[in-house]
């Protein structure tokens, strides 16, 4: 716990200097979820996100390949014809759940697309938060086993 | 009664179509599911980063003569940077050598900027001087992508190496008996599931020499040629080839020379 | 048939002969080249586990490093020479024991690991069989230098004939076909005798995934 | 001092298309160093976007983003548009690169 604190008061300071200094927006340096990145199962994830359990809609489209050649490299993208304001990756079997959130301006397409590592077969979550109320899309990536030295 | 039959009879059909599709298709859609997980990766190639940055130390003074590398000869005349890595490996006049990308490059830094060849060549890859040297290739064959592979034999020391290299090709050695041509001289071959370039031949060696360099997902670097071939010895259960070597000079002019013709995709996007 | 007929007849098939014997002599065993000798002795170092020994070939290996005279017609009694040397080599379960346990053998399958230069000596060898075989039906990521061996013993039985068979190949596989792709496990000590039950297992358990 | 990042932005219909590549090795935390010892976590945890000086995007990155991460979004904006994007990583390291929307 200690630990912990400490290195929240160790973040909350570099951002605290940095969003000062006007490098950082403010809304960025307080928010860096710690506790939601390290929360270890999809519920802890969902439950500190407040998406509760969040309902499953065909509003949301998880564009990602079924089978990824590399868990080093997988690529997964969000889009959903709500109007959504937050967007979450999560990896149900990865040691922790949330791999990425985004924060969606006014004006900013409900779009986006990165790249997240994964440890095995698993489910991917794609959550959007759109009218304050959470719903979700996901999809079973198989990791395979790579040439040679596997 | 009559609909009913030939309802029946339908879906029956249907039944057993899709059961022998599903069992047959199995393989081919994995197969299928693998390219396009590629296609998703290959917008945003992070070889991008290194050829930035290769840029920048091609046209940064450094080495005890505290000079850049803009006047060297990679083949074309010096400083002629656009097309040359699409004509290497090749035969150099003022080291009576035949030399790869990489080899040539260690050449100029010694002439231009004063540095230990030596020190290039004990670095371990992606570390120190190697680092720096990745960067550079990177730079120097992005300015290549689209050319046509065009690597010459007409010089007797370039006939030479094809030959030599041809022939370490297929030298069988370690602990599983491994050579290049193992894996790479029968097409449609796969280790899992990737697919294994048949380099004796031109779509082949196209295929392998065309898109190295490249960004390798599984290990998030770029790799060189060098790098590359380095790792295939390792998995062959092969001892450590050296660094600039005649013998990978060898293979890559058995490659090249072989790719005649082909399109330089590089810096490719591997696994 | 006519005279002249004959004639041309036997015109053609001495130059078909000599044409034969042309090709034969041009199919001989690489030569010793000093040269490439030297390229390869240049050009490599050992690293940790990986020393210059393993650029030392033995009979099999040089001969299988020559592309048209191992598989060439004048090459033959070269090949069963080869093969009969990797035969002889193999010994049969030195507890009699064939098959071991399917689930420890298809861990090995799935190995590709050691014997590398970033390998310590202790690390465990994996027998790398899904590089190049198809083998439960359940895994994707299969490479096919090698046949499918899914349904092994389904197709096959496990007769004695068959059981011995597989033992042989997976204990040296170049005692069947001296050039055979796959590398061979007990002659360079790739696999224990236990790890090859175990792989054993898995190809011939009637309860093997790979039988189902 | 890290490394820049690669930034291109695109107009296309009034919606600028955004493709960011960062250099980062992005460490899980997960990872063993060759004695056996945990290669402690090393990531970009935040990452802004503006346009004009309007955000058009923050982002939050656990340690399962790949290596050299790579971002590609959407905003309605036009050609001309100054992009500017900045990370700020786990250990407090940061940097910040700038484009035009062609």
């Amino acid at each position: 716990m200690n630990q912990q604190r400490r290195s929240l008061l160790k973040y909350s300071a570099v951002f605290g200097l940095m969003a000062s200094a006007g490098l950082i927006s403010v809304a960025q340096a307080q928010e860096w979820n710690k506790a939601a990145f390290e929360g270890k199962s999809l519920d802890d994830v969902f439950k500190i996100l407040g998406a509760g359990s969040p309902e499953k809609s065909g509003a949301i489209t998880l564009n990602a390949p079924d089978i990824a050649e590399n868990g080093a490299v997988v690529p997964v993208g969000i889009t959903t014809t709500l109007k959504a304001e937050q967007l979450a990756i999560l990896v149900e079997k990865n040691p922790s759940s949330l791999a990425a959130q985004f924060f969606i301006p006014a004006g900013t397409e409900p779009f986006v697309t990165t790249r997240i590592k994964m440890g095995q077969t698993s489910n991917v979550y794609g959550l959007v938060k759109a009218d304050g109320k959470w719903s979700m899309a996901v999809k079973e990536i198989k990791v395979t086993l790579g040439g040679c030295g596997g | 009664m009559q609909r009913k039959l030939t309802l029946g009879l339908a879906s029956g059909v249907l039944a057993a179509l899709l059961m022998v599709s599903s069992s047959v298709s199995a393989q081919k859609s994995a197969t299928e599911d693998i390219a396009k997980y590629r296609e998703m990766i290959a917008d945003g190639n992070p070889s991008e980063l290194y050829e930035a940055a290769g840029e920048e130390l091609w046209k940064k003074p450094a080495g005890p003569k505290n000079a850049t590398l803009e006047k060297c000869d990679l083949g074309l005349g010096p400083g002629v940077v656009k097309g040359a890595a699409a004509q290497l490996p090749r035969y150099f006049k003022d080291t009576n050598k035949v030399q790869d990308l990489e080899s040539r490059l260690m050449t100029c830094m010694q002439k231009l900027q004063g540095r230990d060849p030596q020190e290039m060549v004990d670095a371990p890859f992606q570390k120190g001087p190697k680092k720096d040297m990745e960067a550079i290739v990177a730079y120097v064959v992005t300015l290549s992508k689209g050319d046509k592979i065009k690597v010459s034999t007409n010089h007797p020391k370039e006939k030479e190496m094809y030959e030599l290299g041809k022939r370490a090709f297929f030298f069988q050695g370690g602990p599983m008996d491994f050579s290049c041509a193992s894996c790479h001289a029968e097409d449609g071959k796969r280790i899992r599931l990737q697919d294994l370039p048949n380099i004796t031949t031109q779509k082949g060696a196209a295929l392998g020499w065309g898109y190295w360099p490249a960004y390798r997902v599984s290990s998030g670097q770029f790799w060189t040629m060098q790098q590359r071939l380095n790792d295939c010895f390792r998995q062959q259960r092969f001892p450590f080839p050296i660094y600039g070597s005649d013998l990978t000079m060898a293979l890559s002019m058995y490659m090249a020379k072989n790719a005649n013709g082909g399109t330089v995709e590089t810096p490719g996007l591997k696994r | 048939m006519n005279m002249k007929n004959m004639k041309s007849l036997l015109a053609i098939s001495s130059f078909a002969l000599a044409a034969i014997a042309m090709q034969g002599s041009v199919i001989a065993q690489q030569v010793n080249d000093p040269k490439f000798n030297k390229l390869i002795k240049d050009g490599f170092k050992a690293d940790g586990i990986a020393g210059l020994d393993r650029i030392d070939q033995d009979a099999t290996q040089k001969f299988c490093s020559d592309p048209v005279f191992s598989i060439s017609k004048q090459g033959e009694k070269m090949r069963e020479k080869i093969q009969k040397i990797n035969m002889d080599s193999i010994k049969q379960p030195s507890d009699g024991k064939y098959i071991g346990d399917w689930k420890k053998g298809e861990a090995i399958a799935q190995s590709g690991r050691g014997s590398t230069w970033t390998d310590k000596a202790d690390t465990p060898i994996g027998g790398g069989c899904y590089n190049c075989h198809q083998i439960d039906p359940k895994e994707i990521s299969y490479g096919n230098i090698g046949p499918s061996l899914t349904g092994y013993a389904k197709l096959r039985g496990n007769s004695q004939e068959i059981v011995t068979y597989t033992w042989n190949r997976i204990n040296n596989s170049k005692a069947y076909n001296a050039c055979s792709n796959m590398p061979r496990f007990a002659h360079f000590k790739l696999l224990t005798e236990q790890q090859m039950q175990d792989v054993m297992a898995l190809l011939l358990d009637p309860a093997s995934p790979v039988n189902q | 001092m890290a490394d820049p990042m690669r930034v291109r932005a695109a107009e296309n219909g009034g919606i600028v298309d955004v493709k960011i590549l960062m250099k980062h090795d992005m460490e899980s935390g997960q990872r063993k160093d060759a004695a056996g010892k945990t290669i402690p976590a090393w990531f970009i945890s935040t990452i802004n976007v503006k346009a004009n000086g309007k955000d058009v995007l923050n982002g939050q990155f656990g340690p399962a983003v790949s290596k050299d991460p790579f971002l590609n979004f959407k905003y309605k904006g036009a050609k001309g548009d100054k992009i500017v994007v900045s990370w700020v990583d786990s250990k407090g390291d940061k940097r910040t690169d700038e484009a035009t929307a062609s």
